[in-house]
């Protein structure tokens, strides 16, 4: 850990209050009707919001910005992974009734 | 002794030649890397204790070698198997349907006229034949390696096997997929006549069973689908005519073809793929319908591909969209 | 043997093995030395249970009606073979007991970086290994090892909570033994030791604990779920009420189709070592020996759903997995061909070791090929569930992984135990478990292309000849199992003294005392030389002239 | 690796046997620690994955099923959830810093925050029961619903028990964690040199709230308009 870097408190009060806009934000978007102009746009918008939220927290919280190059590629690793298994799984499915 | 099953349908001889030409290719490449390994092993064996041997620690081009040309064997492998797998996961259109239901531990079909039988399926000689499956229990797998083919039943699922039979005659199908105890008897003949005898043999047999049309057709009524789903497109629902095996037009704006698959999901879950136009108001009939049913739904929702399809209101999406 | 260096008839005075006593020495130690021997023990119990399963399902086939069990039995047989087999025996089969025990030596550190999480993933095995004997001993298994729903979550019968318990508990030990692994090696290097000088055989771990680390958790939870749906009837794959069983296939493989990675990929790393020992060479190909293996625990990733070709899964999605399994088999011919060219102008001597890495050539060659015919298309809508899948799937699983962790016990069992095993018997027993290892399951390709499906207690008849050949086979294997057992246990007191470096080898491991101290090393050593370079080696006593002095140029990396 | 003088006897200090210097054992337990949370974004991955699946499936009644659990204590445990995380990032500072009196009132805050959330938790539950929106217990989704809702609805509820309860799991988890650390922090033993175990057990408090993160829109948020 030569990322025993020292995050001083004001960034982590200025990533709690960012935190706590970006939930009021998805809690109103999920109140207004977005699909109306353009199907499943209410969910895209959702998790946009959590992906930057956890992103926030992995980078500061989890001090991931600050972490040497092998702990990140531990993160890009989970995540891209996440993302074969939603994504071949969901290939199948989507593509079922393709013709 | 036969070290390969009868070649009883169209698939047999495709399949087999894509066995002959996978072997041929690996046969090679196994010969010949064990042939190397002996000869290394007798040529090369140690003459002395102390001795070591020449320290060569690679060769690029040869690593180029053997990443790319097998890399191109193995597609031409991935292209050969391809080409039969769409063949048959595409019928054609003009087949011979059956309905297939597998239960823990016995299959059930059902002619088109209606003839229900055990463990037992009749089929006549050179037609196509395409069997529509689900399972009321666990997941089955219906084979018959005469055909070279099987495919999953499984439950909550149709499934579609086509074939064409070419040797008259009895040929063993089987369960391929572990069901549970009776696994290994869950198993049957298919009976491959010629058409002349299949009529026979279908007329002979008295049966007082109502054909899956016209099971279909009370149903549709008695469930009140003909309430919505009016012929002439008025209702709130599309009009099923001519549906079948045509593109249909989504809410969300893709195209699906309207397959056996999609009938039943549009019974089953009707709000996944909403036509577009219509608003997602059908009642699900999950749990409310024997898999037998909703086979006789669907057979009889196909039987209207032949029905005008109104100007609008169709469920069938206009030709120019394609 | 070529036994070189006089090695002396003395253990040394101390080493791991007897620096303390008593059963709670073994019991709590963290050692990753002695962890390796109680995972060997326990493992090799496993193997026996699973063992035991095969031979009576062997002969309840040898007629076509099976007189010998009833359906109920035979099914069960078959479930707990695979799940004791697969589970507890060979995915913690070489890593766990080799791997444990080597990688520390094999890269110069005292130990693993976290010795208590190695103990604890142990106790893990043992509990989820406890719940699955339970669920044997209550009532049996009978889903088939791969629990499909929904025959495992909603109709059978048997004990199916207690053993997917087990296998889910389990899975936190292949997790910790995987992490364990990979911060060691990236940690723990002794100075000098580079990720190029590692030995293959440690590559072959990291690449596995990719796939214990990133898969195993998919199972555990796919298998929490099913359980779930089981026991507190809540609803995920349940067609009943809508869900989807496919999709279960699809989170069972994304774990298990790699999971084959986890047998295989290790035993490779065991044949990478045996082979430049024994032909006195550095191996051909380091980089693309090294880089195949973590190339095949990622592109394992991407080809599951080959094993779902007939679920009704998409064309389109088919015909992907399918491009891609082929794709996966290009790294491993590169190992083939690397390995065997590693044999040329070698000097090559016949131990025991070595019988077995050109058996696992042998064998893996055929199960690898055949993987071609069921990735496939076309043919695996004939070949899907038949007697050829079994015959593939075991020609890697035994004919690779096993043949593997059995010829890495007796490479390293000079190191483990300090003593030799009778060479002539062990050699014997290698060629005994090749021939009765291809008289077992080669005939099962034949039944399957006839088109016998699998899990079948009884055929038709016509199936008859080659069920006989294969159990006939089945107990020559049999022997070619036992006689090791015997004569590695009786070597462990009357074996000759092997000495530090018996045949000799490169590796770091073999620069310390055998059995090694509890610390591994007196001082850490220091890395100066790269891996399986026998020319720059004086310290091994070898003859450096004999090798012709111009060797084509260190040309590849 | 480091240099001569940094090697230290065998374990003296909180140095483990196993490791060469204090640097190395740091390193290898925040890496081990960051492998664990990868393995942990799989395991909670293959219910992401069934959720995604039979959401799509279902999406109308997915969207009802959701709108039938209470935003408001959903909303209000994020809020609870994040402001814990704040607390224990400042543990973290604290303990780098060398405050050990702060150390302690954040662990503690955090451990206080991370108890409000499971007694909210708990409250929604008894709420789920009531309602009869229990499967496999007492399910019935409304009166007068058709089999047919009823059966998808229960996959919804099946998920929402089964991602809100290991989660909730992992928060206890989390919670026994801080008692441990709360403890050690009053007897001193944390300083600038020697914070590893608040690092890593921050590490893990954060990444439940991450997954908290997105099970709040996922099972909260579907169709509120």
């Amino acid at each position: 850990m030569s990322e025993h870097h020292i995050v001083s408190p004001k960034i982590y009060i200025a990533i709690f209050f960012a935190l706590m806009v970006c939930t009021l934000l998805t809690v109103y978007a999920a109140t207004v009707d977005l699909n109306r102009y353009f199907s499943g746009l209410n969910i895209i918008v959702a998790l946009a919001i959590a992906t930057f939220k956890a992103s926030l927290v992995v980078l500061f919280f989890m001090h991931g910005k600050y972490s040497p190059k092998r702990t990140q590629l531990v993160i890009i690793c989970s995540v891209f992974w996440l993302a074969i298994m939603l994504f071949m799984t969901m290939s199948d499915y989507v593509t079922r009734l393709w013709s | 002794m036969p070290l390969y099953p009868e070649q009883a349908s169209n698939f047999a001889p495709s399949v087999d030649a894509l066995m002959v030409y996978i072997t041929a290719v690996c046969l090679f490449f196994a010969v010949a890397v064990t042939a190397a390994v002996i000869f290394f092993f007798f040529k090369y064996r140690r003459k002395t204790a102390g001795e070591i041997g020449v320290p060569i620690h690679g060769d690029m081009r040869l690593e180029v070698v053997w990443l790319v040309v097998p890399m191109l064997l193995a597609l031409t492998m991935f292209a050969g198997g391809a080409v039969v797998y769409v063949d048959f996961r595409r019928p054609p259109m003009d087949t011979l349907d059956i309905y297939v239901i597998g239960k823990q531990w016995m299959w059930k079909s059902q002619q088109p006229t209606g003839l229900k039988e055990i463990n037992e399926l009749h089929v006549p000689v050179g037609r196509n034949v395409k069997l529509i499956m689900a399972s009321e229990d666990v997941i089955h797998d219906f084979s018959v390696p005469d055909f070279r083919v099987k495919m999953d039943v499984v439950p909550g699922h149709y499934n579609t096997l086509w074939f064409r039979p070419t040797k008259p005659g009895k040929y063993h199908f089987f369960c391929s997929q572990y069901c549970g105890t009776n696994h290994a008897v869950m198993g049957g003949w298919v009976t491959v006549m010629e058409p002349a005898d299949y009529e026979a043999w279908l007329s002979g047999s008295s049966s007082a069973d109502a054909s899956p049309v016209d099971a279909g057709q009370k149903l549709f009524a008695e469930k009140a689908c003909n309430t919505c789903h009016l012929p002439d497109g008025k209702g709130r629902a599309p009009s099923l005519n001519g549906v079948y095996q045509g593109k249909v037009l989504l809410a969300d704006g893709s195209t699906v073809t309207a397959d056996d698959a999609y009938i039943r999901e549009s019974i089953l879950a009707p709000n996944a793929k909403v036509v577009a136009g219509y608003q997602p108001v059908m009642p699900t009939f999950q749990g409310q319908l024997t898999e037998e049913q909703i086979l006789a739904l669907t057979a009889y929702v196909k039987s209207l591909q032949s029905q005008p399809v109104p100007a609008t209101g169709a469920g069938i999406a206009p030709a120019g969209k394609k | 043997m070529s036994s070189l260096p006089a090695a002396g008839n003395q253990l040394p005075r101390e080493h791991y093995l007897n620096a303390t006593y008593g059963l709670r020495s073994w019991l709590l130690t963290t050692d990753h030395k002695r962890i390796a021997l109680l995972y060997l023990i326990s493992v090799t119990f496993f193997f026996a249970i699973g063992g035991t399963f095969a031979g009576v399902i062997r002969i309840h086939l040898l007629t076509p009606n099976g007189y010998l069990v009833t359906p109920e039995t035979y099914n069960k047989l078959f479930t707990m073979h695979g799940v004791a087999m697969i589970f507890f025996f060979l995915i913690p089969s070489i890593p766990a007991v080799l791997g444990n025990f080597l990688i520390p030596l094999m890269i110069g550190a005292k130990d693993l970086a976290f010795p208590k999480i190695n103990l604890l993933s142990w106790y893990i095995y043992l509990v989820g290994g406890g719940f699955v004997l339970y669920s044997f001993a209550t009532g049996g298994l009978d889903t088939g090892w791969t629990f499909y729903t929904p025959l495992s979550s909603v109709y059978s019968n048997s004990a199916v909570t207690p053993a997917v318990l087990g296998v889910f508990i389990n899975g936190f030990s292949s997790i910790l033994t995987g992490l364990n692994f990979i911060v060691t090696i990236h940690t723990m290097r002794a100075p000098g030791m580079t990720w190029f000088r590692l030995p293959l055989f440690v590559w072959a771990h990291y690449a596995t604990s990719i796939i214990f680390i990133l898969g195993t958790p998919v199972i555990a939870i796919t298998l929490l779920l099913a359980g779930l749906e089981r026991m507190l009837h809540l609803g995920f794959f349940n067609p009943a009420l809508g869900g989807d069983p496919i999709l279960f296939q699809h989170l069972f493989w994304f774990y298990s189709h790699p999971a084959v990675y986890i047998m295989i990929l290790p035993a490779m790393g065991v044949i990478s070592e045996i082979i430049p020992t024994f032909a006195r060479k550095p191996i051909f190909g380091y980089t693309f020996i090294a880089g195949s293996s973590i190339a095949i625990a990622v592109i394992g990733f991407f080809v599951w759903a080959h094993h779902m070709f007939l679920t009704g899964e998409s064309a389109y999605a088919a015909l992907t997995f399918s491009l891609l399994s082929y794709l996966v088999a290009i790294p491993s011919a590169v190992k083939v061909f690397n390995w065997t060219s590693t044999l040329y102008k070698g000097s090559i001597s016949y131990d025991t070791p070595m019988l077995y890495a050109l058996g696992f050539i042998g064998l893996f060659l055929v199960g690898g090929l055949t993987g071609l015919f069921l990735a496939c298309l076309g043919l695996d809508i004939h070949l899907h569930d038949t007697y050829f899948v079994i015959a593939h799937f075991h020609y890697i699983m035994v004919g690779g992984a096993v043949m593997g962790y059995v010829g890495g016990i007796h490479y390293w069992w000079p190191k483990i135990t300090g003593r030799l095993y009778p060479e002539a018997l062990a050699r014997v027993a290698a060629v005994t478990l090749f021939v009765g290892f291809n008289l077992t399951f080669f005939p099962q390709f034949i039944l399957g292309y006839l088109g016998m499906p699998r899990r079948y207690h009884s055929y038709p008849p016509e199936f008859q000849v080659f069920n006989v050949m294969s159990t006939a086979g089945a107990s020559i294997l049999a022997i070619g199992y036992l006689l090791p057992m015997i004569y590695l246990t009786w070597s462990m007191r009357y074996g000759k003294v092997a000495g530090r470096n018996p045949w000799p080898a490169t590796g770091l491991e073999w620069q310390t005392d055998s059995p090694p101290l509890t610390e591994n090393f007196d001082v850490t050593p220091e890395v100066t030389w790269e891996a399986y370079d026998f020319v720059n080696r004086p310290d091994l006593g070898l003859d450096v002239k004999s090798a012709p002095s111009l060797a084509p140029a260190h040309g590849d990396d | 690796m480091a240099s001569q003088e940094e090697r230290r006897v065998h374990r003296t200090g909180e140095l483990f046997g196993q490791f060469e210097t204090m640097e190395q054992q740091r390193e290898s337990a925040s890496l081990g620690m960051w492998v664990f949370l990868s393995t942990e974004v799989l395991f909670f991955g293959g219910m992401f994955m069934t959720y995604t699946l039979n959401r799509s499936t279902y999406p109308d009644i997915f969207g009802e099923a959701s709108r039938s659990i209470n935003l408001t204590l959903g909303a209000v445990n994020t809020i609870v959830l994040i402001a814990s995380s704040l607390t224990m990032a400042m543990s973290v500072w604290a303990s780098q810093v060398g405050k050990k009196q702060l150390l302690t009132i954040f662990l503690i805050l955090t451990l206080i925050l991370g108890s409000v959330f499971l007694g909210i938790k708990g409250i929604e539950y008894h709420e789920k029961f009531v309602e009869h929106h229990v499967p496999g217990l007492n399910f019935n989704f409304e009166p007068g619903a058709s089999v047919a809702t009823n059966a998808h609805a229960q996959l919804f509820f099946s998920l929402y028990f089964a991602m809100t309860g290991l989660h909730a799991l992992h928060m206890i988890v989390g919670a026994g964690l801080l008692i441990w650390l709360i403890k050690e922090s009053l007897k001193g033993r944390f300083t600038p040199e020697y914070s590893t175990p608040v690092d890593l057990i921050g590490l893990y408090w954060h990444f439940v709230d991450i997954v908290w993160i997105f099970l709040f829109p996922l099972l909260y948020l579907i169709d509120r308009h």
